[in-house]
């Protein structure tokens, strides 16, 4: 049979259990019985129980097959995955939540992620796959939820907390709006190879990738000049043209970003505010960033309100009080000086210390 | 290959989180690919730096996006991995899976790729990671022919995604699985077949939780809410407080435009309906007591995007409230997202996401031009500079057009 | 005797009434007795009365004569005026007060404009002596305390409500941060005189003028030319080169901006916010932006809470109610689409109707 | 010429508040001058249209500005103001003056002007409003002999102004018209011969209220504060308890960071000094009990302006708190307020004024280039983009300055 154009994604009608296709629009309230387990309870009375899994996200197939089977016999062959790309069975029957329970965790897995804990980390390809990441993605997830996995398969945080991890400024990794980004950045300008321009880069649009207007055309080159002063290191010439290499394994590390949020509870969403311009690169488990983020997190936990998220806590308390109670240094690196840099500056003459 | 060290990707397997790189390791058991991602990557970590080139256009016949070109730099030294492209499999809604789809995409990415996947990208995609250039069109008919189709790349339409909704949340406003798939279908061509500035993504959550964090992550955002009062079982507000649940601390006092009133002794709650904004945090909080009104819809919310190149953007609010029922097939939506397109496709600068577009040319303009109507829900002030644009052709103009040195005699 | 260069200002020490000199820097709390009277008392238990009254900033000789004489006999000689442009008799003799204001009263001064009331209105030179209003300043400002004259002698508002009128975008009446601001508008682009701009007109000085871009060189002509949609009228072409005659009778009007303040009590200084992009010229008592103010007033005392200033009710309300409640038409008009705009954009899907 | 009739204007001699009409029909007796300005009025009001032209450059010998030319568009028709120029003259601080002073003023004006004035301009000037081209010299001159001077205009310090700080008022953080006075003697040349890119303006209030605007109306804001902790006098708010003052109403819960809290038993307010943000509304509202901390002095906060041509801008802080000593000669002021300036001068652009020069070039070059340590205290939040530019120096630079074609080789 020949291959089908524009079909379009399977049907989600045939993903779904039994007890869903019954239940459907008509769940009424939910309770978290226990970390990792979610109790829906339906409006005819039936409930369903979900059991979130931790996924290292970049999985083998057979990893993918071991969740079938589990799903087959727990399950009825039915399973999701969360829009955090952890993995969610899905119990129909309650007798089985506890047989499921007992052979997730004879078989290691994670189970938790629930209500107010951290749940997995929104992240991107890094060193495994992209061309442009001034960071790894998985590897720091990894060490990071290594960390804290005290607070995945509990939910003793104040609210929920919500990570993201991108490798490069393209953010892929959502981290723009998150309790805590973790985003890889470049610190040094591109080194031009004008032979690649040479080759295939159409010049003008270089020229206009650049945000800070850095980059000019060099027509007696047949190139670009960049003007190192201007340049921010953002890497989008690099999108452009691989002749712009922007790499730099002496200088490439990642800096913190934290507060954001995207929820519209409470307080409206929230970009992500930096607070820490740069911390190394120190594969395998970059203890600077681990540390860093723990010690952020166990602030918040000792002054947040309950129910108070990250972003909301520094809001409530001031950034400029923040920046004290954290011992964070704050340098001119930190104030905004981009195109909605305005906003942020204090126009006020009230604030602690 | 296998036999080769990986010291410093072995630390990566210590630890209570599953680890990423004991699964590259059971890939590589199968993948030689697999097996020298394993080295290549090795060496990242010790280099700390990536080894992978810019993609050049691979891609499958009839559609325009949907692949990734990835090389590595040193074909010589890795030449499994010398094409490792990924292909975008567009996830079924809310990534609901039964076990025989799943297994399907094991068996044909078995047969094909690395058998390494990401279940998801951070876009909704099934990431299958890592393919030989020869193999992507017979990787897309097999998997064509088992009833999946390709995600978005390039300056398209991507992959839309949506939050579970119906299918398990209480919240759910409008069915957001229903409409991601019925969405998606309309719009084949503009995701399959890049034709736009740049790209645009669209996110469906049920409620304003945004579970999809669509309001950062999707040009298009659509989320869920209602346009009359929320509504409040008494009785289980008694359960509540007879549980001896925080009501008052955890859920008056939150509420951002303190409408609600808990009365102690009656144990009743109540609230001033034109004052709530619709926040969901005390349906959050109280979910058997306390859910949304009746006449429910969709927020359409645009512009949102991440940092490059003008900075972040979040989507703002464009329509306040719009039906979102399957029984019109989401007309309305699609109307509007379809004039909202072609004005961005007029007037917007090649990779210029459209909340830049607007940005750049105006909000006002952007309304004008779209036909959506101007509400004060948009904004969350008016403007504080005097800049208006006037339209001239509704103002006296009998003197406007006139030379400079005969103004003296005009306007007598 | 030559004039002397630099000298400065004459020294205010010399313009301190006895009892300041005695008491300065040692005044510990006010009370206002009665509207427009401020009661400021000592460490050392002296007390100063200070009488308030309404001046229409544009006076003549003989007025102010008028006050010395005042001053005179009931204040040593010693008056001030206020940053509002109103008058304050410097009572030390508590004695001398109801004398005072017995005098003030019978010659029709006008006393109040302290605490919860409307003072006096920041205002300009209209017509009376600028070259680029759009609209008179004076006579604005007479029509519009005219009207609202129970809320200058009475304390009776939810707080205090400053007043700002500029008559032209360059605003010089302070009318960015007011409660109320009451700006000068034009509505149609400049009319060039291409022979002023040929004899004069530095044409590079002028191009680099237009915030929008509007106006370009027109070298053919020695003259520019300006993109009519480019061009939101606001004169700054005007102010570079008097070639680019900006008003125009049939359009020129009146925009109203509300709920800025520059006190940092309680909340931070805040713009004001257009709520009217355009109210007709109608000299000489402007009554559509009389009652337009009047009406905004009235809603604010009808709904805000006590202490309130106007732009925290709105803010507390939030804008989009304002709307609603005060029944003012919306429009694309009153959405920025200026450098600034993005912040303005409701990026939250929460709001009221 | 007073004969002629004057209906519009007259409409404006109604009604309770002081008519600038009768004001100008009070000139005009005396002054031909004032007599038209009546007449050019009325034509105004009826044509709703300004009758002056764009000011040429008038002045004063030694001095570049101070003087506002102003010409009618008619001249023939009104000789009297064909000429019709502004002097700017600079007020004593705090706008006290003595009945002598204020009536030499008077006498001068009457001599060679329109005898209308503006007490005062929105600057902070005595407005002598309309003269002569011929008079402003002897005006000048007489002025000079009375021991006034001229206040500014141009593009130079603008004539500066304060609140009436411990004049009379309890909040002086620290002494704002000796600061006024002193700080506007420092700075003569800066005042009267303009050099800069644009305008500067100072305004000092002594507290956080403000009274003078300064964070909207001057880009050097000096608004007084303390460093300390608020002090309260615990007898006092007995009395205002006694006079059933609502101090948990009024003040506690409107303190906009809730670190006051008030026991109604004791009857004791109480405050967590490290919470308080200095905002004033408590003093406010409770002199007698609650006032500033003992060491205090001022905010600087820099950038304030209107909305030509980057849009309004308020002022933001630049050194959060800074001693404003009479025994020091306001010495970190005058050093700080020096190097900002000239920072200014070499980079802004004309017509710039400082706030746009430091958006544009960024907080972070400004800050640095005037020596000025960054401090949280400067910004509402950081930065939310990940644009840092780094101090090239400061990093490993073993690689980055080769040639891209050799990239490959570095970084092993
Ligand atoms: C499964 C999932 C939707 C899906 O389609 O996959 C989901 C499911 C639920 N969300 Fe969510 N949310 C999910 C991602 C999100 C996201 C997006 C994200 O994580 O990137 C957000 C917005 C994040 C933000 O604001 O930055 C999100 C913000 C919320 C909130 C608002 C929290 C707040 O107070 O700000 C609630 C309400 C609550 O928890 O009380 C909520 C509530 C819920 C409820 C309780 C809804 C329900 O009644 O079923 C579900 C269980 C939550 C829990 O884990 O405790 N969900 N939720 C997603 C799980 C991700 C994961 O694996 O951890
Ligand atoms: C695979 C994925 C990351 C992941 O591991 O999950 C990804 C990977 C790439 N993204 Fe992304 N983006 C992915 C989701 C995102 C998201 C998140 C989202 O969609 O929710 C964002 C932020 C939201 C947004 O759209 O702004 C994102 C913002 C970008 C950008 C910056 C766009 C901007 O306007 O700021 C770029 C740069 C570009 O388009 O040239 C980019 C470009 C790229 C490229 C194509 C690199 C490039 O410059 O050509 C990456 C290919 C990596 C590779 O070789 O595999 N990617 N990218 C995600 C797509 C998977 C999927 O289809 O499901
Ligand atoms: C006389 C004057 C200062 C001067 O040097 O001339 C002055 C004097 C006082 N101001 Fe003011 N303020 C004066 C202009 C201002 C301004 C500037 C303006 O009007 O343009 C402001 C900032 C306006 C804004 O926020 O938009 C101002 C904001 C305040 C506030 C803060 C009000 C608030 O809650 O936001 C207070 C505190 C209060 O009233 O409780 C205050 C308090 C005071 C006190 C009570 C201070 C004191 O203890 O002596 C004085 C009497 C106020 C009254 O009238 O009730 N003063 N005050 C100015 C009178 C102008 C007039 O003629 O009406
Ligand atoms: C007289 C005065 C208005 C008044 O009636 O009080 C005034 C009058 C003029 N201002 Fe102003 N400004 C006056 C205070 C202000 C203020 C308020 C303040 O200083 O607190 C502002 C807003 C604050 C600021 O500085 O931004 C102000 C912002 C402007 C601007 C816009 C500047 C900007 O950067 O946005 C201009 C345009 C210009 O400089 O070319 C301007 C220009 C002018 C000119 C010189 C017109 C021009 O384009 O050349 C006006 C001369 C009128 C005349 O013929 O008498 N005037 N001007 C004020 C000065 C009196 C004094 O010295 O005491
Ligand atoms: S964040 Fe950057 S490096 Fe990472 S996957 Fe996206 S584009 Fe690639
Ligand atoms: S890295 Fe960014 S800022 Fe630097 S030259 Fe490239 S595009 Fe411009
Ligand atoms: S966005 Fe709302 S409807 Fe969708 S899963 Fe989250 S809480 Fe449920
Ligand atoms: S939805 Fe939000 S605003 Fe509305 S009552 Fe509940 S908490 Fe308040
Ligand atoms: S606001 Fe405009 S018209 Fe009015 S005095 Fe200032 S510059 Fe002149
Ligand atoms: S009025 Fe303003 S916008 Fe219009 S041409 Fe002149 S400077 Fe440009
Ligand atoms: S600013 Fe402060 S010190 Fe100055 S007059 Fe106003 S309240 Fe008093
Ligand atoms: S000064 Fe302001 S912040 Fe400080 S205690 Fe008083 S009201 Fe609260």
């Amino acid at each position: 049979m020949a291959a089908k154009l524009d079909q379009g994604p399977p049907n989600y009608k045939e993903m779904l259990p039994p007890v869903i296709l019954e239940n459907y629009g008509k769940w009424k309230y939910h309770e978290i019985p226990r970390p990792g387990v979610l109790k829906h309870v339906s409006e005819t009375g039936a409930t369903m129980h979900s059991v979130r899994v931790a996924s290292p996200r970049l999985v083998s197939i057979d990893f993918v097959r071991d969740l079938c089977v589990i799903a087959d016999e727990y399950c009825e062959g039915f399973l999701r995955f969360t829009t955090r790309n952890n993995v969610e069975f899905l119990v129909g029957d309650e007798a089985k939540l506890n047989p499921l329970l007992a052979e997730l965790e004879a078989k290691g897995y994670c189970v938790g992620g629930t209500g107010a804990s951290i749940s997995n980390i929104i992240h991107t390809q890094g060193w495994v796959h992209c061309h442009t990441p001034a960071t790894d993605a998985s590897g720091v997830v990894k060490a990071v939820m290594d960390d804290l996995y005290e607070y995945f398969d509990s939910m003793k945080l104040p609210a929920k907390l919500k990570m993201g991890l991108a490798c490069c400024l393209n953010m892929c990794g959502s981290t723009h709006c998150s309790d805590i980004g973790i985003v890889g950045v470049h610190r040094t300008p591109p080194r031009i190879d004008h032979d690649k321009i040479r080759k295939g880069t159409e010049i003008p649009s270089l020229v206009a990738s650049c945000p800070t207007g850095a980059i000019r055309p060099d027509p007696k080159n047949k190139s670009v000049i960049v003007n190192n002063d201007k340049c921010m290191y953002c890497g989008n010439c690099y999108t452009m043209s691989p002749a712009m290499e922007i790499y730099d394994a002496k200088n490439d590390g990642i800096a913190i970003l934290i507060g954001g949020k995207v929820s519209n509870a409470r307080s409206a969403p929230s970009f992500s505010r930096m607070v820490i311009p740069f911390l190394p690169n120190n594969a395998p488990r970059w203890p600077e960033t681990t540390k860093a983020i723990r010690d952020i997190i166990e602030l918040w936990i000792a002054n947040a309100h309950k129910g108070e998220r990250l972003g909301e806590w520094v809001e409530r308390i001031g950034w400029e009080r923040f920046f004290s109670l954290s011992g964070l240094p704050f340098s001119d690196m930190l104030i905004d000086d981009y195109i909605f840099a305005r906003e942020t500056f204090r126009t006020g003459a009230a604030f602690k210390y | 290959m296998t036999e080769k060290k990986t010291p410093l990707l072995d630390e990566l397997e210590k630890g209570k989180w599953p680890s990423f790189v004991t699964e590259i390791k059971r890939a590589a058991v199968k993948s030689p690919a697999s097996a020298e991602l394993l080295q290549v990557l090795e060496r990242s970590y010790a280099e700390r730096r990536g080894h992978w080139k810019h993609g050049g256009i691979v891609g499958v016949r009839g559609y325009g996006g949907g692949v990734i070109g990835r090389y590595v730099d040193e074909p010589e030294t890795y030449p499994n991995i010398a094409e490792f492209h990924t292909v975008r499999i567009n996830q079924p809604s809310g990534f609901f899976y039964n076990t025989k789809t799943l297994r399907t995409i094991c068996d044909l990415w078995e047969k094909h790729g690395s058998g390494l996947t990401n279940m998801h990208g951070s876009t909704g995609d099934v990431i299958l990671l890592g393919c030989k250039t020869e193999s992507i069109q017979p990787i897309f008919d097999d998997y064509s022919e088992a009833g999946f189709d390709l995600g978005g790349s390039g300056s398209c339409l991507r992959t839309t995604n949506c939050c579970v909704g119906p299918g398990r949340c209480e919240h759910a406003c409008y069915d957001t699985l229903e409409a991601c798939y019925n969405i998606t279908n309309e719009f084949m061509d503009e995701l399959h077949r890049p034709m736009w500035p740049y790209k645009s993504k669209i996110k469906f959550s049920g409620c304003a939780n945004d579970c999809t964090g669509a309001i950062a992550r999707a040009d298009i955002s659509v989320i869920g809410t209602w346009r009359d009062s929320l509504r409040i079982d008494q009785n289980a507000i008694k359960e509540y407080a007879a549980e001896e649940f925080p009501i008052q601390s955890a859920v008056v006092a939150k509420c951002p435009t303190h409408c609600l009133t808990y009365n102690k002794e009656t144990q009743e709650l109540s609230v001033v309906a034109e004052d709530c904004t619709r926040c969901n945090h005390c349906i959050n909080l109280m979910p058997k007591a306390i859910q949304a009104g009746k006449e429910k819809g969709a927020t359409l919310l645009v512009g949102g995007k991440s940092t490059i190149v003008q900075s972040a953007f979040m989507s703002s609010v464009v329509v306040p409230f719009m039906k979102m029922e399957v029984e019109d097939d989401f007309e309305e939506f699609k109307d509007t997202v379809r004039r909202i397109w072609e004005w961005w496709d007029e007037n917007g600068k090649t990779r210029e996401r459209i909340g830049e577009t607007i940005f750049r040319l105006g909000m006002g303009k952007f309304l004008r031009e779209t036909e959506i109507p101007p509400v004060p829900q948009q904004v969350f002030r008016p403007r504080a500079n005097p800049y208006v644009f006037w339209n001239q052709e509704e103002l006296d103009q009998s003197g406007t057009a006139m030379d400079g040195s005969e103004v003296k005699n005009y306007n007598k």
